[in-house]
């Protein structure tokens, strides 16, 4: 197994996460396409820090830290979807387009 | 491997602005509702103490933790000292606004604080984790901040778009960072700069992470086309909360941008200083332009802030020790003009509740303090004399020159001439046209946003009659991120 | 005395400021005030014509001036400067003559005006123009007397400027002699150019030492003769003059007639060199003097206004002038400008006195009006036959000079046409005469009545003169052989000889137009209605002077006029409304079209940032 | 701050810029309903200023050195920014003229009743930046003023203006003030890139950043440089000189603002361009003005006939003096363009006798449409049985214009006709006929407005000038005869200000 095939499969798995954002109107899903997203940063945090500079852990911190960030950042996002929910009575980002131009 | 004598320290100011969030989280518990202003006075004490007691204690300190990650330097201090009186004005500021339309004081004023550390962090790392977690911690706050209003549908809105665009954005500088991370095995800037030292050409993995990271941070300074978020959030976001993103993030973002592109990426600065000029003339042009068709004075202010985000990345794509000068100095210029006109703007919303441009009319007979505050706030944002925009922009302008992007300075020149008109538009509204019937009623300001506006009016006056003092200051912290040259050496005469 | 002579103008100049600025106030002064100066100019005039006479070695002095700085720029030094000479004397003598008189008339002519005081404000601000033109000793001091007694004339047709007749003629006036003057200006430009002097004595020395190539001299002699054509209201720029005849009658005896119209013949006169230089201008001079006196002469035949048969007959002489100036003869001209002075003077005073006794200015509405005021017929007559060339009275002399000097200069076929106008002049004098003062009196000018003594006495000392100037003609001691001795100042010798033949020739002419006026107006046995049907379409081109007025009018409502309007439509549809506007309108329209790139739905926001970054990247790497 | 002051007259120059501005800086401490109280504090300040401009006019020593104007100070040494005063030939009248008009300016305004206070306070700003233009000798500040005389103009034509309707078209005063003001800081962004062009080149060139127009005449800067920002120069200070194509802002300008400002607009604000092509573009740029020169002169040529044309074409009375300025502002741009000493003294001079003139215009145009609320001149007709002083005053303002001698402009055009039929004859005598249609409309104007028979009953009540406005334009007129009649002085003045500047051309 080379990088490059991790690479791949992280690029791979970060244009997903992209698509994703870019195609679902719902604002869980979109959440969901962004962990993949951050999910292919991790994987390729750790395949870095494996095959290019093995015995320093930088990658790997940072594959820690981005797994706790997200896990904020989706509580935070579930809050405020939440806010969204009770405000409109739907979880459609694209109902939320009062504002615009 | 690190060095067991870690100067903890010197992380007192960071430190002590956690505690004070905290503290006020407490105190939260202990107040009744008609007492919590007392939060907000205590926020701002505490936070001036703090400042305070910064200044004299950083200062000409020169110090870098954790080996690289985390820099006690000039250039820091003069952010953490711009962060904290930022901070401080914008709780000022929001008193009276928290008052009559917010809920949850406690918590609106700690997780202002908190953001407020989050920026000095910012302008502090010197890593790209570092960065990316402080640049979090603030995003965060902000998101929360943006939603603060809980029944008004567009404050939400505000807040849903935003986080969900800021978590997909910080998902591109992730994949960035940690594909620079692959191209050059390091993270931190200094050896960053050194890696970039040793290559002539750059390869794919660098080319997509700095494209990445300049994508990423491009929606934190809100440039065109990563721009997009912020007419609506601060649109929707409370009156204050807007000024604070309008000033405070992006003073941040820039601390951050302009510590990233001098320590880490100068040598590659062949590679990148055209695509940030793009950037900059399409940032300053889109701005400018689509703010001319605005209707609403929030985000007609968003649009404008966006054409500023564009003269600030010429700055940036001129890299030099004049040019960072430049970028600085209007940095300041242009957080003190932003606040002196949103919290004018603010007065009037307590007021009346209006946020068209329409319903300014009349407001010279109305209140002739807060047009003229808006007045003169409005002509230094388009770079008129005696105030701060003249001086900030001719600096930067004559930095982008002396870097050969006249051609920018050129473009720039056209940008704030747009801008004038718009801002024309809405002083033609306070003192030309008359009030709308049945509003000619006059304004009461209460003493507070009186005094605090009439501050930083002075402030903008001040800065554009005599700014050596700040020029000087800003001197010094750049001397420190860009050692390559100090003012003896930029042949002054 | 002759180092006073600058206080000549100086002294209407004091009372032309004194009446703007305190007239207001004490009105009755304004008269004294403004008749006394004249006269205080008036007899330092003889005190410097004395000196004059008097100084020894007369031949050597050509003439005697003197000048201060007025400023300097540039390295070149401007000078204002007066010379005392012939030409500048005969001119001065008519001059502070003739203003004083006509003051003195004006007294009770324009006594019930209620702007008196104004008028004689302006009356001495001309004079004092007038004599500093005429005393100019360089071209830029010349040049700025020359404007200025144009706008005094443009202010005194427009006195009653009330009456929209005379504000568009005082306006038509102005432009019409403008036009000459930017010849002039011009002119004087070229030549400050080719010389770096005003100094007329420098320039004519360069002349004379062919110091200036001719293709200047006679550019520069051309662009002269525009401006004289201009003021002296020559052919084509001649429209202005009838029309001047709105203004008050004294007004067009001073300004219209004796000095400021000959502004121009002067002009010719003081530039002399230059046509004697230049062949070609000289000729230019020639035809147009002559064209203009025979056109002008045909309408005075046939005009019925008596103050437009004046100011035609006005014409005729000035081009008479040109005529003999352009055959080369400054003495002749200058001669006949001198006489004509008074006598056109005093006819226009009498004319005046005859509209204020008897109300009426056209020719057929009178008759027989010697019974009723016979002093005026008496003055009148003199000066009809002195211009009409009787001998002895001046104008006899003065034409008589002019004939032989162009007889002299320009041979027969010129001398042909002198004589011709010596006809003409004679009928239309005739004509004037006898139709006022003779035949039966018609009963509405029963009433009509003489003139007050302060009206007639001045009118009779300028007829006194008109019957006698001639005589200076003459040559008497040794200090003045004459007249042409005089102007020339004995470089070359020109006294006035008489050419027999042509003497009785111009005579006989004369004679038998007052005769056949005579029949014609008097005794009846020449009818002049079936000439009239006969010639009738002649007739109604002179009536119509030619339609000249038409066509210029024409040109000015269609095309000067239109084109202003076009320009100015021009300027705001285009130039401001697309341009300007234009610009500004860019910039907002595509403020709102972009705008709508902000959809407000959330995937568009997350589109722009993906783009924004792939377009980053596709540009570095192309870069 | 290390400064330098040199004397009591630098002093007596800085208390002259500093006068207005302060003073509208107190002024803003003033209640704002003591009306007389705000009117006669603005007319002393304006007179103290006329007092000092008329000290530093008369006590100019044309051989002695300049330096004892000089005021210098450290501003902002890492731009090398210096706060530099000092006067020069050229400078000494047109500050004279700035505080003339605006003295005038303040008499003509004695009926402001609309928040007279915020009026005077932005007349007083404006004024305060015109003198600092004409002081500066940092380019920095230069355009420091030069914007600062520019933002006033918004206010008081949008608020004190007023809106005309021609019937076929319409002028709003907003429309007029957005225009003025934003064509203005059009304007003086070409100048903005030309001065930070010549800062960069000229730090590249000698090391030292320097903005003082003294250190930057004394670099040798490229032809090819020279040639190729000279333009922006030009056209930047043109368009406030109403370079055509680029002069519509002015007649509408004038069309919308109030008396006062039309005064000041027209007699001073123009001159500011001019003086900038001179005293920046030919000083720090003469290869690039030599080889624009020609150019310069054309599009001069073409204001003044256009000028004029366009003039002859008009209704309204301040339509016609505003294209009139276009055309006037025509010949002084010719006299730049020569190069020869006489026209370009010429030009000074008709800067300082337009000025004059074009505000006893505007004065006295204020006065009728104060009185009879009109400038229509197909209208008006035959005022002058009610209004006489007001149609001599107007009448010597137009007689003046139409380049009559006796008049500073007759003198002023009188050189530069002289200089362009030297250098270039044809242009010269295009020149000559401009001045001839100026007569033309100015007295067709005249004419149809105080000439002719007076509507008795629709006039019955109509006033004459009261004493204020009388004592104006006797102040404005004493000053056309003055120069017109004895010039002396003024042009040695002149020329010792140019002659320094057209050495370096070696003419």
């Amino acid at each position: 197994m080379e990088l490059y095939h991790v690479e791949m499969l992280s690029a791979a798995l970060f244009a997903i996460g992209i698509y994703g954002v870019l195609a679902r109107r719902n604002a869980v899903m979109i959440l969901m396409s962004i962990e993949l997203v951050l999910n292919a940063v991790n994987i390729n945090a750790v395949a870095y820090a494996a095959f290019l500079d093995p015995g320093r852990l930088v990658g790997q911190v940072i594959t820690i830290f981005v797994i706790t960030v997200a896990a904020a950042e989706v509580g935070l996002a579930m809050a405020i979807i939440l806010r969204l929910y009770r405000t409109r009575a739907t979880a459609n980002v694209d109902e939320a387009d009062s504002m615009k131009w | 491997m690190m060095e067991a004598d870690v100067h903890f320290e010197l992380l007192w100011p960071e430190f002590l602005v956690a505690g004070l969030a905290f503290v006020i989280f407490t105190l939260d518990f202990f107040l009744r509702p008609e007492r919590k202003n007392i939060l907000a006075w205590v926020s701002v004490i505490g936070l001036a103490g703090i400042l305070a007691f910064t200044i004299p204690y950083l200062l000409d300190e020169n110090d870098s933790l954790f080996n690289g990650l985390y820099r006690i330097d000039d250039y820091a201090l003069f952010f953490k000292v711009l962060s904290m009186a930022i901070g401080g004005v914008v709780i000022l500021g929001s008193i009276h606004y928290v008052n009559r339309y917010l809920t949850h004081p406690g918590e609106y004023y700690a997780i202002l604080l908190l953001s407020v550390l989050a920026m000095m962090m910012m302008a502090a790392s010197g890593e790209l984790l570092t960065a990316y977690l402080s640049l979090e911690l603030l995003s965060f706050c902000l998101y929360i901040l943006s939603g603060f209003a809980l029944q008004n549908k567009k404050s939400n809105e505000a807040s849903i778009k935003y986080i969900l665009l800021g978590a997909f954005s910080s998902g591109l500088l992730l994949y960035g960072i940690v594909m620079l991370y692959g191209a050059m095995g390091t993270t931190s800037f200094a050896e960053m700069a050194i890696f970039l030292e040793g290559i002539e050409d750059i390869d794919g993995r660098l080319l997509i992470g700095l494209t990445l990271l300049i994508a990423g941070l491009g929606f934190k300074m809100a440039a065109v086309p990563f721009h997009m978020w912020a007419p609506d959030v601060y649109e929707g976001a409370p009156m204050p909360i807007t000024a604070y993103i309008a000033v405070g993030s992006k003073v941040a973002a820039f601390a951050l941008v302009l510590r990233l592109f001098a320590e880490g990426l100068l040598p590659a600065i062949e590679q990148w200083n055209v695509l940030i000029a793009g950037l900059a003339a399409l940032t300053m042009l889109f701005g400018n332009l689509v703010a001319l068709a605005q209707t609403n004075v929030k985000r007609m202010l968003a649009y404008s802030s966006v054409g500023q985000v564009g003269f600030l990345l010429m700055g940036v794509a001129a890299l030099s020790t004049l040019s960072s000068n430049g970028l600085m100095v209007h940095l300041v210029g242009y957080s003190v003009t932003n606040l002196a006109v949103f919290f004018a703007i603010t007065a009037f919303y307590n007021v009346t509740g209006k946020e068209e441009i329409a319903d300014f009319a009349g407001l010279a007979s109305r209140s002739p303090f807060l047009a003229a505050a808006i007045t003169i706030s409005l002509f230094s944002l388009a770079g008129l004399p005696f105030l701060a925009g003249f001086v900030t922009k001719f600096y930067l302008f004559s930095a982008a020159a002396a870097e050969d992007l006249l051609w920018l300075a050129g473009v720039a020149m056209v940008a704030s001439l747009i801008s004038l008109y718009y801002y024309l538009k809405v002083i033609r509204e306070m003192y030309i046209n008359p009030a709308a019937d049945g509003e000619g009623s006059t304004i009461q300001i209460p003493g507070l946003l009186y005094g605090l506006v009439g501050i930083l009016v002075i402030s903008v006056i001040l800065l554009g009659v005599y700014p050596d003092p700040v020029v000087n200051m800003i001197e010094d912290a750049t001397a420190v991120i860009l050692p390559g040259g100090d003012a003896s050496t930029l042949n002054l005469r | 005395m002759m180092e006073y002579a600058w206080l000549i103008p100086v002294m209407p100049a004091i009372a032309f400021f004194f009446l703007a600025t305190a007239g207001r106030r004490l009105p009755n002064w304004s008269a004294i005030a403004a008749t006394g100066t004249m006269a205080a100019g008036f007899i330092i005039f003889w005190f410097v014509l004395a000196d004059w006479l008097s100084m020894e070695s007369l031949p050597a002095v050509k003439a005697f001036g003197f000048s201060i700085d007025w400023m300097k720029a540039g390295g070149s030094t401007f000078t204002w400067g007066m010379v005392i000479d012939p030409i500048s004397l005969v001119m001065l003598g008519l001059v502070t003559a003739a203003a004083l008189g006509i003051q003195i008339y004006t007294w009770s002519y324009m006594a019930h005006e209620p702007r008196f005081t104004w008028f004689f404000a302006v009356h001495s601000l001309f004079a004092a123009a007038m004599l500093t033109l005429v005393m100019a000793d360089n071209l830029l001091l010349l040049y700025i007397a020359w404007e200025l007694v144009g706008i005094c004339s443009y202010l005194l047709i427009g006195f009653f400027y009330e009456r929209r007749s005379a504000a568009e003629a005082a306006k038509k006036a102005f432009i019409t002699t403008r036009i000459g003057d930017v010849g002039l200006l011009i002119g004087i430009l070229l030549l400050f150019a080719k010389t770096g002097t005003f100094e007329l004595s420098a320039i004519f020395a360069l002349v004379e030492n062919g110091g200036l190539s001719d293709t200047v001299i006679t550019a520069a002699a051309v662009l002269f003769f525009l401006g004289a054509i201009g003021k002296s209201a020559q052919f084509p720029l001649h429209v202005w003059l009838p029309d001047a005849m709105e203004g008050p009658t004294p007004v067009s005896a001073l300004v219209h007639s004796a000095t400021m119209v000959v502004a121009g013949v002067y002009l010719v006169a003081r530039m002399f060199p230059f046509y004697e230089h230049s062949e070609s201008a000289a000729l230019m001079v020639t035809l147009i003097g002559a064209f203009t006196a025979i056109g002008a002469a045909a309408i005075a035949l046939v005009v019925t206004d008596i103050k437009r048969i004046l100011a035609y007959s006005t014409l005729t002489d000035l081009g008479f002038m040109m005529f003999a100036l352009g055959a080369g003869s400054v003495t002749a001209g200058m001669f006949h400008l001198l006489v004509h002075g008074f006598s056109k003077a005093i006819l226009f005073l009498a004319a005046g006195s005859i509209s204020h006794g008897s109300g009426q200015t056209d020719i057929r509405q009178m008759g027989g009006l010697w019974r009723k005021m016979p002093i005026t017929a008496v003055i009148f007559g003199i000066g009809a036959l002195s211009l009409g060339g009787i001998p002895p009275f001046g104008g006899f002399f003065s034409k008589d000079e002019v004939i032989t000097a162009v007889f002299d200069g320009r041979g027969l076929f010129f001398m042909s046409i002198a004589l011709l106008i010596g006809f003409m002049k004679a009928l239309y004098m005739g004509r004037v005469f006898f139709a006022v003062f003779f035949g039966k009196l018609k009963p509405e000018n029963e009433d009509a009545h003489e003139s007050p003594v302060v009206m007639l006495a001045p009118m009779l000392v300028f007829a006194f003169l008109a019957l006698t100037i001639g005589f200076v003609a003459l040559n008497y001691t040794d200090a003045y052989q004459g007249f042409g001795y005089f102007v020339f100042a004995g470089e070359h010798q020109e006294a006035f000889h008489l050419n027999k033949g042509i003497a009785i020739g111009s005579i006989a002419l004369a004679v038998s137009g007052f005769i056949l006026t005579w029949l014609a107006y008097v005794q009846g046995s020449l009818k002049t209605e079936p000439i009239i049907r006969r010639f009738s379409g002649v007739h109604r081109v002179l009536i119509n002077k030619y339609y000249v007025d038409e066509v210029y009018q024409w040109v000015i409502d269609k095309v000067v006029l239109v084109f202003g309007r076009f320009i100015a439509f021009f300027d705001r549809a285009f130039i401001n409304d697309i341009g300007v506007n234009g610009t500004g309108a860019i910039a907002t329209t595509t403020g709102r079209l972009m705008r709508y790139v902000q959809s407000g739905k959330l995937y568009t926001y997350a589109m722009g940032m993906v783009v924004g970054f792939l377009g980053l990247a596709l540009a570095w790497w192309v870069s | 701050m290390v400064g330098v002051v040199n004397g009591i007259d630098s002093v007596l120059l800085f208390t002259l810029v500093a006068t207005p501005f302060f003073g509208a800086i107190a002024l803003a401490f003033f209640p704002a309903d003591r009306h007389v109280l705000i009117h006669w504090y603005s007319r002393i300040i304006a007179a103290s200023g006329l007092a000092i401009a008329a000290y530093l006019f008369i006590t100019f020593d044309t051989s002695d050195d300049l330096s004892k104007y000089i005021v210098d100070f450290e501003w902002l040494p890492s731009l090398g920014i210096r706060f530099t005063l000092g006067l020069s030939g050229i400078t000494v009248p047109l500050v004279l003229l700035n505080a003339i008009i605006f003295f005038g300016g303040v008499l003509i305004s004695w009926n402001v009743d609309h928040r007279p206070k915020d009026f005077f306070i932005w007349l007083m700003l404006l004024v305060a930046g015109v003198y600092g233009v004409f002081a500066s000798r940092d380019l920095f500040f230069l355009f420091f003023f030069y914007e600062l005389a520019v933002v006033p103009m918004y206010l008081l034509v949008g608020v004190w203006g007023s809106s005309t309707d021609f019937g076929t078209f319409l002028r709003t005063k907003e429309y007029g003030a957005m225009k003025v003001m934003l064509v203005l800081v059009a304007g003086s962004v070409l100048v903005w890139i030309a001065i930070l062009a010549m800062w960069m080149e000229a730090r590249e060139i000698t090391g030292i950043a320097d903005f003082s127009i003294a250190g930057l005449s004394q670099v040798e800067f490229s032809d090819g440089f020279q040639k190729l920002y000279y333009p922006f120069l030009m056209i930047g200070f043109g368009i406030l000189a109403g370079l055509w194509p680029f002069h519509t802002w002015s007649p509408d300008g004038h069309v919308a603002a109030p008396t006062a400002v039309s005064m000041l607009h027209a007699g001073v604000l123009m001159k500011l361009g001019a003086f900038g092509i001179l005293a920046v573009g030919m000083v720090i740029l003469p290869v690039g003005s030599r080889f624009w020169a020609p150019t310069l002169i054309g599009l001069g040529t073409v204001n003044v006939l256009y000028g004029a044309i366009s003039a002859m074409g008009q209704k309204d009375l301040k339509y016609v003096i505003g294209y009139s300025s276009v055309s006037h502002m025509g010949y002084v741009l010719m006299g730049l363009g020569t190069l020869d000493i006489l026209a370009v003294d010429g030009a000074v001079l008709q800067m300082f006798s337009h000025g004059i003139m074009t505000a006893l215009f505007f004065a006295m145009v204020g006065v009728i449409y104060q009185r009879t609320h009109s400038r229509d001149i197909t209208v008006l007709e035959g005022l002058g049985k009610r209004m006489g002083i007001t149609g001599v005053f107007l009448a010597v303002a137009g007689l003046t214009s139409l380049g009559l001698p006796g008049f500073s402009s007759f003198v002023a055009e009188l050189l530069i006709f002289i200089g362009t039929y030297r250098t270039y004859p044809i242009l010269g005598v295009l020149a000559v006929i401009g001045a001839a249609i100026t007569a033309v409309y100015i007295l067709r104007m005249l004419g149809k407005v105080f000439f002719g028979p007076i509507d008795e009953d629709k006039w019955k009540d109509l006033t004459d000038a009261n004493r204020m406005e009388t004592g104006v334009a006797v102040l404005l007129t004493g000053f056309l005869l003055l120069w017109g009649l004895y010039p002396f002085r003024i042009v040695e003045i002149i020329d010792s200000g140019v002659v320094p500047i057209m050495e370096r051309f070696g003419s």
